[in-house]
């Protein structure tokens, strides 16, 4: 069986779905980021993908440009668990709910 | 000379400021009322009276330049399109924005003298120049929404200003009353704007009337009708004028500029603003002629049965803007608007009169505890005198000239049931008036107040202008039938209205309905002389009134019983509706009905809260439960493509 | 060898780069700046900065051209947008007066000014890379803005915006690279053809891409956020976001669904949104009745007023596009007056954002409370506020477009947000003080700001000034 | 294409177990797999400078960061003891969920005409040098240099923006009576590894 595009998409698709379902179920914050991450990383696959297929090179540097806002959303990202939780074992999102109604 | 003040004919670039200077009293004394205390009234007064001489002014330019260059409109900034506002001068408004500015300043330098050392007393100017604003709004606006909007805005200064003394429970009451009846009223009218722009697609006057012609006549017919129930509710007639006689709960002033000369005529001007809408359809006119002349005859008769100064005064107004109405109504629009105009003197003058004795005999309102008052307040009686002759059509005083008017112009436009209803309303009119004063004024003093002490030259000196266009303004303006100035004035206005409606010369002549009139006039006037005045009367004042009081039938008592049915059919259900809107701008009063609407809110609010967990997680599910649905969605439409 | 920077049309972007400058400029005066003022500085360089760039966006008003290999549209459409980004950029800035702790001001300044470039970024955004990172730009800004107080509030509502934003975030790129597999084309102009409509590719992708939108529009399902991270957040960022997070989507959604349809797909392609904005209308107000918290009702309002602006937008008619903006404009100004008022009331920890706290504020203090009254009014869409012209605009449009179910929710919801606005109303006209606040000392920035934006709240129904050549500039 | 099997089944399995770790820095593990089988496949892809700056940034960079972050938050007790990663009730429903709508995507790729890729009209870059570094860079500085001027802004936003963060955030981060709790947390871990 030939591998065609809307293989790619079909994995991108699952890889995708998978973080979502993290984001949805882990209560850990940095399980949750990683997740988002996954979520990126699918896109960027499936940028990668069709460039290959258009052979366009707008896709690797959309790709190139997800990769560097996810370094920083992660440094940001990082930086707000940290200062949220501070020195912590259990470290669980479902803790944080002051704000809530 | 005006022309050089106002800039080119036509053109009349200080309207803005004629228009916007009451609000800026309304502004200073609500923002600077502790700062400048009794101030506030002269500060209101002065702004209100700056806006009645531009008024004049433009009413100068308007005489001069009759007929063509009038009805232009000033156009206020540039619009979206479709939605041109604008000023509109021409001599329907000029009329009323003549008598919102002129007999408003009177009446409002008088509060300074009557609301002297009230709680409140600077809220009270807010009040009333924001009442003054929003009364110009509506008559100066060039489309219907301005209209909607006044509408909607005097409706608030009216129930603020009933319930001005919100710690009078009684107060607090009618000005709801008077809230949900204008609630009805405004929804009439917002039903009808909605009809006009949905099939005209424009708001403006001009447009609309031009484009009148070509709607059928069954939609006009509903236009007029759904525009008449703001009229019938705003200027309190059948069957919703019960709110009305409650209004008499605000201050004096207030009945005599708002419950009186002003507001309550509103529904006079719409119905003329839209003559064009009305000419063209004889069925809605008989419905607003035929709502007038009773109106006219069931003001007239409750008028009679009433102890209240200020009621009866009230019924009076009533009964005397039915007149107004039957006569736009049918069609003679110059002699119902001529009504109005004489109208707003001599009733403002008799309420301020009546506000002199109120405020003389510290707040007593009764006339059965009144009696004699000539000799202890003769300044009061004159005006009064003065006031009643014009008002019941004595030949020479201004009530006469516009009356006459109306009621011929019935027999005019072929109604003669209705003049039959309004000659015999103009019979009442007199034996009620007559009887106030005599009850008031003659025989002895009944009362217990033992000095009355003397209103200020505040006070007096507005009553004493009002009395001379009660006397005169109708010799003046309308004596001369066809050609008097009166008529030259509104040619260009009302003529080929009034021309579109087919009317037959009438059999009788303007001189022979006038006879026919002041005899009933004098009838009335002998009634009420052998009843309350002749000396046979006079001996046993006191123990006639509490027999005529005991032995008043209980139709007239209960008020023909038009408030409890309108209590049982409407009133209640929508109390719970004017309780909501109540509580909206009334933080004073709640009652079982707002806390319906409060659980009611509670539990949704609380409904949409419970979503709101405060776990991020669970927001995380449902932003992906509302993805899912979205990503569903596209699935399947992309799929129904192939 | 081409020298790119040289032959790059840097014009284009002259407004961006003057506010990203600026920022620069904030946090090197901040080494110099004295104690006391240095919070003044920080803002004062702000507002010249903003200033400056609100003159050179202006003038590209008129020359509408494309910049930048056609990434980035100027001038018009992009203008207008980036105008209201500016005016709430410097409303929200001033606010940061009222804040507590000085010596971060000049930080939060700066990252509220390059998120205000993102959101400028976007506005004139053209393809799917230039959305994107200006989106991102905005986002990033906001985390940071969110939790830089220390307020255990603050930093929960960062949390919960970082997390369910990047879920957002992620399906809205899962979107565009499904959009460029359809098309081969980042570029926003190429999804302008026949052959897309019966693409799979495009019709998912742009559902995802959707999602993105209404998220960052915060419209139910979506808005959960919304309230939580609009109560938690410090009270300039809340002005911030309330208007610009909005404003800079907006304009992308605008331009996607003016420009970048293919023919005859807008009906299907947009259905689901208008429904989740007339959900918003009703659920948003809903939500409102039973709030203690005014950023947190003011969240709530945000989600009905997105919808209302929105239900201008269905049909894509060019009319809807104006009204749409009016109400942009005005909605800006109410909100931003709005937190002005609450920013002059609550104190350093705002715990003046109670409700409770506004009780008998007439007596104290009858200028904040009148115009707070304004603004709640214009919220509410009463006469004589600009939004209730913006109302009456917007139910004409969408029922001269068709949808007459939007426009009936739009009153409904109207309906049940008059009662939340009331209640607040009437508690600060209420005769008893209850435990007297000690409200915080006369905060002259805020005053200013709220004063001027109530005076443009009543003057935009007497003057609607609404630019009228947008639509051709769309693209 | 065998390679493509291979890669794929790499990816969905390194994916589920970043998801379904029982500790974080598991999941890293997990997840720095995942990164680095998708820089084989990018390479497939024929995306070269990609898969260079995936492994440097997403796996040298990012993730590393993401260590640095649970050897901090658990700091205090052993190093990357923070866990145990706990799996709430939610899963069952929030799964099914997901795969519906996964399902559906799948259904409508699917669905695709094979026709809906097009040969390519017109590349930017001349086939033989697709993906590589020159024909990157050529379009990064060229057609696309506002976007990479834009990542400047956002790379300048995150430090200021961890900056501001940290610069007083820190300061009482940790609620009182913390300190308690972790080390009674720590005791526990130490005497249940005893046990072991």
């Amino acid at each position: 069986m030939a591998v065609s595009i809307d293989h790619y998409v079909g994995l991108a698709a699952v890889m995708f779905f998978i973080g979502v379902i993290g984001v949805i179920v882990r209560c850990n914050p940095l399980v949750m980021l990683m997740s988002i991450e996954l979520m990126f990383n699918a896109a960027n696959l499936l940028f990668i993908a069709f460039a290959r297929v258009w052979l366009q090179n707008a896709g690797h540097i959309f790709a190139f440009l997800v990769i560097t806002v996810a370094a920083a959303e992660a440094a940001i990202g990082l930086a707000i668990i940290v200062t949220t939780f501070g020195p912590e074992r259990y470290v669980d999102v479902d803790d944080v709910r002051a704000l809530r109604g | 000379m005006p022309h050089h003040l106002l800039g080119v004919p036509g053109s009349y670039p200080l309207v803005e400021a004629l228009w916007l200077l009451p609000l800026a009293g309304a502004i200073l004394c609500w923002a600077f009322g502790p700062q400048l205390r009794t101030l506030a009234g002269w500060l209101a007064s002065a702004l209100v009276g700056a806006s009645f001489v531009l008024a004049a002014l433009s009413w100068g330019a308007a005489t001069q330049t009759a007929g063509a260059a009038l009805g232009a409109s000033q156009a206020l900034g540039s619009w979206l399109p479709g939605f041109d506002f604008g000023l509109l001068l021409d001599p329907l408004s000029l009329i009323w924005t003549f008598i919102i500015t002129g007999v408003g300043f009177l009446i409002v330098f008088y509060s300074i003298g009557y609301m002297e050392g009230d709680r409140a007393y600077a809220r009270f100017f807010a009040y009333m120049s924001f009442f003054v604003f929003a009364m110009l709004t509506l008559v100066l606006s060039d489309n219907w929404v301005g209209l909607l909007v006044g509408w909607g805005l005097v409706g608030v200064a009216s129930y603020f200003l009933i319930g001005f003394w919100f710690q009078r429970p009684s107060a607090v009451a009618a000005a709801r009353k008077a809230f949900v009846i204008n609630v009805v009223g405004d929804a009439g009218m917002m039903f009808a704007i909605f009809l006009i722009v949905a099939n005209v697609h424009a708001i403006g006057f001009g447009d609309v009337f031009s484009a009148a012609g070509g709607l059928s006549s069954t939609l006009v017919f509903w236009i007029c009708a759904a525009l008449f129930i703001g009229a019938v509710a705003k200027s309190a007639q059948i069957p919703l004028h019960t709110w009305l006689p409650d209004a008499m709960e605000g201050p004096t002033p207030v009945s005599a500029l708002i419950h009186a000369a002003t507001m309550v005529t509103a529904g006079v001007y719409l119905v003329a603003r839209s003559a064009p809408l009305w000419s063209h359809n004889p069925q809605a006119q008989v419905l607003v002629g035929t709502v007038g002349a009773i109106t006219a005859l069931t003001g007239a008769i409750l008028g009679t049965a009433q102890w209240d100064i200020k009621r009866i005064l009230a019924y009076s107004t009533m009964s005397q803007i039915g007149y107004m109405i039957m006569a736009v109504g049918v069609g003679a629009y110059e002699g119902g608007v001529a009504l109005f105009f004489t109208h707003a003197f001599f009733k403002a003058q008799l309420f301020l009169g009546a506000g002199l004795v109120i405020h003389a005999l510290n707040n007593e309102q009764d006339v059965r505890r009144m009696g004699g008052l000539w000799k202890k307040m003769p300044f009061a009686f004159w005006v009064m005198l003065t006031a009643v002759l014009a008002i019941t059509g004595v030949p020479g005083f201004s009530g006469f000239f516009s009356k006459d008017e109306v009621i011929f112009g019935d027999l005019q436009f072929g109604h003669p049931v209705l003049f039959a209803i309004s000659a015999l309303t103009a019979g009442i009119t007199a034996y009620y008036m007559f009887r106030l004063l005599f009850i008031a004024f003659f025989g002895e003093y009944r009362g217990d107040v033992d000095h009355a002490h003397a209103p200020g030259w505040t006070m007096n000196v507005p009553v004493a202008i009002l009395v001379a266009p009660s006397v005169a303004i109708g010799a003046a303006l309308l004596s001369g039938g066809e050609n008097s100035p009166w008529a030259r004035f509104f040619a260009a206005q009302f003529g080929p209205d009034m021309a579109a409606i087919a009317h037959r010369p009438p059999a009788i002549s303007e001189g022979v309905t006038s006879g026919i009139v002041f005899a009933l006039v004098l009838i009335g006037f002998a009634i009420a002389w052998w009843r309350y005045a002749s000396p046979g009367a006079q001996r046993d004042a006191g123990e006639r009134l509490e027999g005529e009081t005991r032995g008043m039938p209980a139709v007239l008592v209960h008020l023909f019983y038009v408030d409890d049915a309108i209590q049982l059919l409407f009133v209640r259900p929508a109390q719970r509706l004017g309780a909501f809107f109540g509580s909206i701008f009334d933080p004073h009063v709640i009652d079982g009905a707002v806390r319906d609407v409060v659980f009611w809110a509670r539990w949704l609010g609380t409904l949409v809260r419970s979503f709101q967990t405060g776990l991020v997680r669970a927001y995380a599910l449902i932003l992906v439960f509302g993805a899912t649905c979205f990503i569903v969605y596209y699935a399947f439409a992309a799929g129904a493509l192939h | 060898m081409t020298l790119p920077f040289v032959h790059a049309d840097w014009s284009a972007v002259v407004p961006v780069g003057i506010v990203a400058a600026t920022a620069l400029f904030i946090l090197i005066a901040d080494f110099f700046a004295g104690r006391e003022g240095q919070r003044y500085v920080s803002i004062g360089i702000g507002l010249i900065g903003i200033a400056a760039a609100g003159y050179f966006a202006a003038r590209q008003f008129g020359h509408n051209y494309d910049a930048f290999f056609g990434g980035f549209m100027v001038g018009g459409f992009a203008t207008v947008f980036q105008e209201i980004i500016l005016l709430a950029a410097a409303g929200s800035l001033i606010l940061y007066a009222t804040i507590g702790a000085p010596q971060r001001v000049a930080g939060m300044s700066a990252i509220m000014l390059w998120s205000a470039c993102g959101a400028m970024l976007m506005a004139g955004a053209a393809n799917l890379m230039m959305i994107f990172l200006g989106l991102e730009l905005l986002s990033l800004g906001l985390y940071a803005l969110c939790a830089a107080v220390d307020r255990k509030t603050a930093r929960e509502s960062a949390l919960k915006y970082l997390i369910l934003s990047s879920t957002a975030t992620g399906f809205l790129i899962f979107g565009f690279a499904l959009l460029f597999g359809a098309t081969g084309s980042i570029r926003l102009a190429d999804l302008v053809n026949p052959y897309l409509a019966t693409s799979p590719y495009f019709w998912i992708g742009a559902g995802m891409f959707l999602i993105g939108i209404v998220f960052k529009l915060s419209l139910v399902p979506f808005h959960t956020w919304t309230p939580d991270v609009f109560e938690g957040a410090p009270l300039p960022v809340t002005a911030f976001m309330s208007v610009v997070t909005k404003a800079g989507t907006l304009a992308v959604f605008a331009r996607f669904i003016y420009a970048a349809l293919p023919p005859d797909t807008a009906e299907g392609l947009l259905l689901p949104v208008w429904i989740v904005a007339g959900i918003s209308m009703i659920a948003g107000n809903v939500g409102m009745l039973a709030q203690e918290n005014l950023k947190r009702l003011l969240g709530y309002s945000g989600v009905a007023q997105i919808g209302y602006i929105l239900a201008a937008l269905a049909g894509s008619t060019p009319l809807g596009l104006r009204y749409a903006l009016y109400y942009l404009v005005a909605y800006a100004f109410m909100n931003l007056g709005a937190f002005a008022v609450a920013a002059a009331i609550s104190g350093e920890d705002e715990e003046g954002a109670q409700i409770a706290s506004y009780r008998g504020l007439a007596r104290r203090r009858p200028w904040l409370a009148a115009a707070m009254t304004v603004f709640l009014l214009a919220l509410a869409g009463l006469p004589p506020t600009a939004g209730f012209l913006g109302k009456i605009l917007i139910l004409s449009s969408s029922v001269a477009s068709g949808y007459v179910w939007l426009g009936a929710l739009l009153i409904i919801g109207t309906a049940i947000s008059l009662y939340a606005y009331a209640k607040v109303i009437r508690v600060m006209y209420a005769h008893d003080a209850g435990e007297a606040h000690a409200v915080r000392p006369f905060v002259p920035l805020a005053w200013v700001s709220a004063a001027i934006c109530g005076v443009f709240v009543i003057a935009m129904t007497f003057y609607p000034l609404t630019p009228s050549n947008v639509l051709p500039l769309v693209r | 294409m065998i390679e493509f099997w291979i890669l794929a089944v790499i990816l969905v399995a390194s994916a589920v177990w970043t998801i379904a770790a029982s500790k974080p820095v598991y999941s890293v593990v997990a997840l720095l797999l995942n990164f680095a089988a998708l820089a084989v496949l990018y390479v497939t892809l024929s995306a070269e400078f990609l898969a260079v700056i995936q492994i440097i940034v997403y796996s040298g960079a990012i993730l590393v960061l993401f260590v640095f972050v649970i050897a901090l938050l658990s700091s205090g007790v052993a190093p990357f003891a923070m866990g145990p990663n706990r799996l709430p009730k939610i899963w069952l429903p929030g799964g099914v969920v997901v795969l519906v709508s996964l399902g559906f995507l799948v259904y409508a790729a699917s669905q695709a005409v094979p026709a809906s890729v097009r040969p390519p009209n017109g590349p930017v870059g001349a086939a033989n040098v697709f993906g590589s570094v020159s024909d990157f860079g050529a379009a990064l500085f060229t057609v696309q240099l506002l976007p990479f001027e834009v990542t400047a802004l956002i790379l300048m936003v995150a430090v200021i923006g961890v900056i501001t963060l940290g610069g007083e955030a820190m300061r009482d981060a940790a609620p009182r009576g913390h300190e308690r709790k972790v080390e009674r947390a720590m005791r526990e871990a130490i005497l249940r590894e005893g046990t072991d």
